[in-house]
């Protein structure tokens, strides 16, 4: 059984449908490439799964079980972490406040008065953009002084400082440098090595080679395609996320939608 | 090499940056200073212990609320119903132990619930009715002011209990009592805005509602209790005027969002969201009183005093976002001001 | 059906005088057994709130009369034309207005009550000493003619020092913070004058928190001439009664809103039954100022019908 | 297959987005029907055109503000100062024709540039200076205000030709004169802001200044024509309300700035600027003048209707939220308050 | 003599040097990559060649001839065209008021009365975007609306949609699919044909091998090296972004900076 099943999931934006009828499914120890051209609806599919957006139709099962995410507080509830594309940070606080929004570790100094454990969050804050190569003027400036890929890499950290099953990753490395990329594809690996989901969107095939097992390509809201990684080669998605069509010569390990 | 260049700048970073944040939340006080100072330069004899203490006492009903409305336009809100709620939780409090005979020190937190009750319909309507804060407020502007000249057909209420003057004008070490419940209320205040995730948050909102939203944050939740605490500071200041001037006013508190919101933008803080802190609203407030109260020494004109309160102001803002930006030239504070 | 009255006031907000007016015509209207309506305009130089009104009133072809208490002394004529038309009947109290198509207009004259005040603070401390003024709210035409009567008032005694004369809203706080303004700069006050009973009384509670304060201090030089300062009001509410049973008022200049109301509502019954027309009414009536002093006081408190506690 | 694609697409959105658009922008006028409707539910004699006539009339001021107030709301700021600015442009026409006998066409063309000048002072203060548009425009509202009551000595100022008399109370071809006023100016700003540059600047420094900046637009020089452009119509405002009453006060416009702001966010502008629409504005002001109007008519009494307004403020834009979050769920149209 | 030449710029950040004492050529016909990894200090340089930012210290020749740049106006004016990382786009506005922003086309009815040419502008919207092969729902749909990879591309079709002699992009293809970043690249290539100096930022090396002549590097805010990309491979090139060193190995071509 999969941990994280979308079945026949719709959703429409005005007269243009961003989601058509999209059943695939997660599993944990896996990461799973979500590929497509631009406009192609991965991100609003993980907007679905991550409770940002309800879809008109279909459902989502977790560990086979029905569950309705009516936002994205009940997402998280059910361990399912998310890098968005857009809107992850706030530009007023600093990075530390952005790392911790939403789970602020906090020390109490007596009963019923407690307060940030700032130098905590800071030591982790750190340990965590170290991990990840990142090279920060200091981790009290604010979000809106960094550079692109200070941002991302914050907004990176933020996602994988948590716990949880399911980790969603939207175009993670699209603002990173050469080292901090590898960092990423690293860490991609780790987690799914721990047995977490991991769903990777990007637009870069060599770093789908790398580190994703199996690659679900979309097109126009349609899911048009899965395929075990190692079975097919890099042109051949290439050419089937721009065509959308699968070349006559594709080997059966491409297969099409169901 | 990039992990030691980067910890080294963090380090470098983490050194100043304290300091510059406690400069950027000391920078109000500053247009405070200079503000006292020029007026002494004017009239010397204007720098008393006693003058001081006046302007702090005719600041405080509107430092109150400046905290609160400060907390509500961190978020990305507004407030406009602190001055009427003022007065409807003034005219509750007075009906409530004149009328029905209830001990003065529970009426008196019945003028704070009912400051509370105002916030959270406010609260409500802009979280969940999505009404844009403006109009809602504007709207229980209406009801509260409505609400307490109906309740008193218009006219004042008297005979509060005799230590109830005590709130309003009493003093303790030789400082006017409502300048401790200012303080008092301020250092929670603080404690809310950087202490509390609920205050952070509020920041947070102010910059971008959807990322704290997808943070996992119930934002409409926080919303709504950000309102009802703008309701905590408005029942205080409720009581504390009402003691100042031993009666209850149906018809006193407009006019005073707009001070509140003043005292809240002087002291730094954005109409845009995001910015804004406790001591800049405090300052604030005790900025326009010192405007007022020295205007009022030199005995001005009324119609002149408009003028140069308007003069003042401008020109107040003006020198702030000059040294703002001077700083900013040299360090990594950011502009303030939109 | 009968036709109904509107009484129409300045504003009900802050203006104890103006909920007075309506007040006394509500009760006068009760009394004849004429149904009447109020209104009120959002403040006491909305000038347009009240065409608004005026406006709608005509609308519903309901009314017989209006007592209006004109906001500005010109302005309201064309709608008040408009309002004949349509044949209503407008009375005015309090402050007059332009046009000639009001039957007639009862008050009594601010600048010259206000010189009647000055003339009275000037008695009271022997023509001689240092005087303060507390405004009305600027921008209202009530505000200015206070101010302009007492200054010109007190202007006529050589003696008399007009130190500072600052703004207190009408209201008590407005009057509280005013009047700690002025002691911080004046402690050798002898009187102050308030345009509104109100500030009065705000300016009476400072003074003696002031002498308290001072007594506390051990400076009973001072104390005493804090609590000596003598205060006037204007307006002559009830609470300025009050003040002067207490012996915190020396006086108030009594402007009768309560005979502006009764008076307007009984014209307006006489011309709605046709008992009698314009013509046979007088084009001013004065309402009477009064001097309300100590010695007075408690004639006129029987009058408006005041208890003492 | 892509390009294909992209121009189907492309058309089907092209023809249905006009329609949406028509409808959005229409949003505010079905508000004012429901409301026209639900008086007149209440009381069927209320529909008369001489009623929607006066509806109208008294709308006419605050529509002007309203429109000029929606630009500057649009652009991302705040204009506190109209109300006292229209009283100042008043007292200035009056001060011009009455004491040095300036012929009266000359007298208001006078009043539209003193309401221009206002606009760019504030305009130059927020631009230029980097004061918050709050703060340099409630500044503006003191000083616009002593300055009337200090050249008028707190006294009302008449005496103008009988012809001026006309522009606020005459009639054409049935329709009050101030109506066809407000339709004119709400042509040309329309046109403005939809036609030309600078409208279009203001929606989109709303959204993102720096973004305008970095298109090499001059948004200094933006943000002061804004402000001038909105002094206009505060100078016509002050020509119709003059002849409405016939009279200068020098203290009448205070409170209007509020009006003309819940009028603009009534009728959809956001105070985070970067909507708005000059059918909004007319729509707000209409709104609310059919509401006091309505009130008035009901007869009903001071301190209730105070409630009652406050409640259908917030009640009228609860239902206009809801309409749009609906159509949102089957258009494109998006949602219109924060 | 270069088209534009940057002399000795410096810009502080508060305590942070973001540009220290930077010195680079670019020609007319050629496409220069600037490298290096996040918080390098791309962003900033090219924000003060396009006035967004002023330096500090140092000097811009514009084909030899001293120049300010006090606003991007002025850079503007002088032909210098820039694709930005961040900020470039209004959210309210729709794709083809996005595209024309500050350079509207008009039609005029009357003298003196005139409108937007919306006909023409939608036109040439479609025309461009057609170019860079992004599929959006439609030309009138508010930018807010649009995926990552599209709003990107209208802020290329943005940038390209000008006349002008330098051009430069901030990470254009960073979001971008796979057809719409061939597509960039044949575009980059047409601009430099068609004579123009593009400076190309970005984090792809392949990319960087494609198209451009010549490679910049930089390290914490100064320029570390310089080399032509037909005498440096991908993994030099790699090894000298991640450590700032040029390897003892490094050929000739690889130029330590001045
Ligand atoms: N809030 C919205 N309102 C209307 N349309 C939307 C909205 N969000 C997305 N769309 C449309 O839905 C389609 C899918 O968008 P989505 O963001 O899911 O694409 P994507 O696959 O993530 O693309 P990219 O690779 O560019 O990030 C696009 O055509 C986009 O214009
Ligand atoms: N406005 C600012 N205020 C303070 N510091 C800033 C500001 N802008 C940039 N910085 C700092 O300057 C350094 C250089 O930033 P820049 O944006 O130029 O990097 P970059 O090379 O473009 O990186 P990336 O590849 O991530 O886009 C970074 O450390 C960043 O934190
Ligand atoms: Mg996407
Ligand atoms: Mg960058």
């Amino acid at each position: 059984m999969s941990l994280l099943s979308l079945r026949h999931i719709s959703k429409q934006f005005g007269a243009l449908f961003a989601l058509d009828d999209v059943s695939v499914d997660f599993n944990a120890g896996e990461v799973v490439a979500l590929l497509g051209d631009n406009g192609a609806g991965k991100s609003t599919l993980i907007k679905v799964i991550s409770g940002t957006y309800v879809a008109e139709s279909g459902e989502i099962l977790l560990a086979g079980e029905k569950v309705a995410f009516a936002s994205p507080r009940d997402a998280l509830d059910a361990g399912i972490q998310t890098l968005f594309q857009d809107l992850a940070l706030c530009d007023n606080l600093d990075v530390v406040a952005n790392l911790f929004l939403g789970r602020e570790l906090r020390r109490s100094v007596l009963p019923g008065l407690s307060f940030f454990d700032t130098a905590r969050m800071r030591r982790r804050a750190s340990e965590l953009l170290r991990d990840l190569a990142v090279d920060l003027p200091s981790v009290d400036c604010k979000v809106r002084d960094l550079s692109g890929g200070q941002r991302q890499s914050v907004a990176i950290a933020r996602a994988v400082n948590a716990d949880c099953r399911i980790i969603i990753m939207d175009e993670p490395t699209a603002a990173l440098g050469v080292a901090q990329t590898r960092k990423v594809l690293g860490l991609v690996r780790q987690l799914r090595d721990r047995g977490m989901a991991v769903i990777y969107i990007t637009h870069n095939l060599h770093d789908v080679m790398d580190v994703c097992d199996r690659c679900v390509v979309m097109k126009n809201g349609r899911k048009i395609g899965e395929a075990s990684t190692a079975a097919v080669g890099k042109d051949e998605l290439a050419n089937m996320i721009i065509t959308g069509e699968i070349k006559p010569s594709a080997p059966a390990s491409l297969q099409v939608r169901v | 090499m990039s992990n030691a260049l980067s910890s080294k700048w963090a380090e470098s970073g983490g050194l100043s940056a304290p300091f510059w944040r406690l400069f950027d939340r000391v920078g109000p006080l500053l247009l405070l200073a200079t503000i006292i100072l020029a007026v002494t330069a004017i009239r010397p004899s204007f720098l008393t212990s006693a003058n001081l203490m006046t302007i702090g006492l005719q600041a405080s009903v509107n430092a109150l609320l400046a905290i609160g409305q400060t907390l509500v336009i961190v978020s990305g809100g507004i407030e406009l119903s602190v001055g009427t709620m003022m007065s409807l939780s003034m005219v509750v409090m007075a009906f409530s132990t004149l009328t029905f005979g209830v001990p003065m020190p529970l009426s008196m937190m019945i003028a704070v619930l009912f400051g509370v009750a105002g916030g959270a319909i406010n609260g409500f309507l802009v979280a969940y009715g999505r009404i844009p804060a403006f109009i809602a407020t504007l709207g229980m502007l209406g009801i509260a002011q409505g609400t307490a000249l109906k309740l008193s057909g218009g006219y004042a209420m008297y005979g509060f209990p005799d230590w109830f003057d005590f709130i309003g004008n009493g003093e303790l070490v030789g400082i006017p009592f409502p300048i401790w419940i200012v303080a008092t209320v301020a250092v929670l205040a603080h404690y809310l805005f950087t202490q509390r995730p609920m205050g952070r948050y509020a920041f947070a909102m102010g910059a971008s509602e959807e990322s704290v939203r997808r943070a996992g944050v119930d934002v409409r939740r926080l919303k709504l209790r950000i309102y009802m605490a703008c309701g905590v500071t408005v029942g205080c200041a409720a009581i504390v005027l009402a003691s100042r001037i031993d009666s209850a006013h149906p018809g006193i508190g407009l006019g005073y969002e707009l001070d509140a919101i003043a005292a809240s933008v002087i002291g730094g803080a954005s109409l845009m969201g995001g910015r804004g802190s406790v001591l800049g609203a405090i300052s604030g407030a005790l900025v326009m009183a010192t405007i007022r109260f020295a205007l009022n020494l030199f005995g001005m004109e009324p119609f002149l005093q408009q003028i140069v309160v308007g003069v003042v102001l401008i020109g107040a803002v003006y020198l702030d976002t000059v040294r703002v930006a001077q700083e900013e030239r040299r360090t990594k504070v950011r502009a303030r001001h939109h | 059906a009968v036709k109904k009255i509107a009484v129409l006031p300045k504003t009900l907000i802050n203006d104890v005088f103006q909920i007075k007016i309506a007040e006394a015509a509500e009760q006068a209207a009760a009394r004849l057994g004429i149904p009447i309506e109020r209104f009120a305009s959002s403040s006491d130089v909305a000038v347009q709130d009240q065409i608004n009104i005026i406006e709608a009133l005509i609308a519903r072809g309901e009314f017989g009369g209006i007592v209006l208490a004109a906001t500005v002394a010109r302005g309201l004529g064309n709608v008040v034309r408009k309002a004949r038309q349509a044949g209503l009947y407008v009375v005015l109290v309090d402050s007059r207005t332009d046009g000639d198509d009001f039957v007639t207009v009862i008050q009594t004259d601010n600048v010259k009550a206000a010189g009647v005040g000055a003339d009275y603070s000037a008695r009271l401390i022997g023509e001689k000493g240092i005087v303060a003024m507390l405004e009305g709210e600027p921008g209202g035409e009530t505000a200015a003619q206070r101010t302009q009567g007492f200054h010109e008032g007190i202007g006529k005694y050589p003696g008399i020092e007009l130190v500072s004369s600052i703004g207190g809203h009408w209201t008590l706080p407005g009057g509280v913070e005013a009047t700690e303004a002025i002691i911080a700069g004046h402690k050798d006050l002898d009187l102050i004058f308030a345009a509104s009973d109100m500030m009065g009384v705000g300016a009476r509670q400072v003074l003696d928190r002031a002498a308290k304060k001072a007594q506390a201090s051990g400076d009973a030089a001072q104390a005493r001439k804090f609590s000596d300062v003598r205060i006037v009001g204007f307006d002559g509410v009830a609470e300025a009664v009050r003040q002067i049973w207490a012996g915190k008022f020396s006086g108030t200049v009594a402007q009768r809103p309560d005979i502006m109301g009764s008076k307007a509502v009984e014209i307006l019954a006489q011309l709605m039954r046709g008992e009698k027309t314009p013509a046979d009414i007088p084009r001013r009536i004065d309402s009477g100022m009064m001097l309300v002093t100590p010695e007075n006081v408690d004639a006129y408190a029987k009058e408006i019908g005041v208890e003492k506690a």
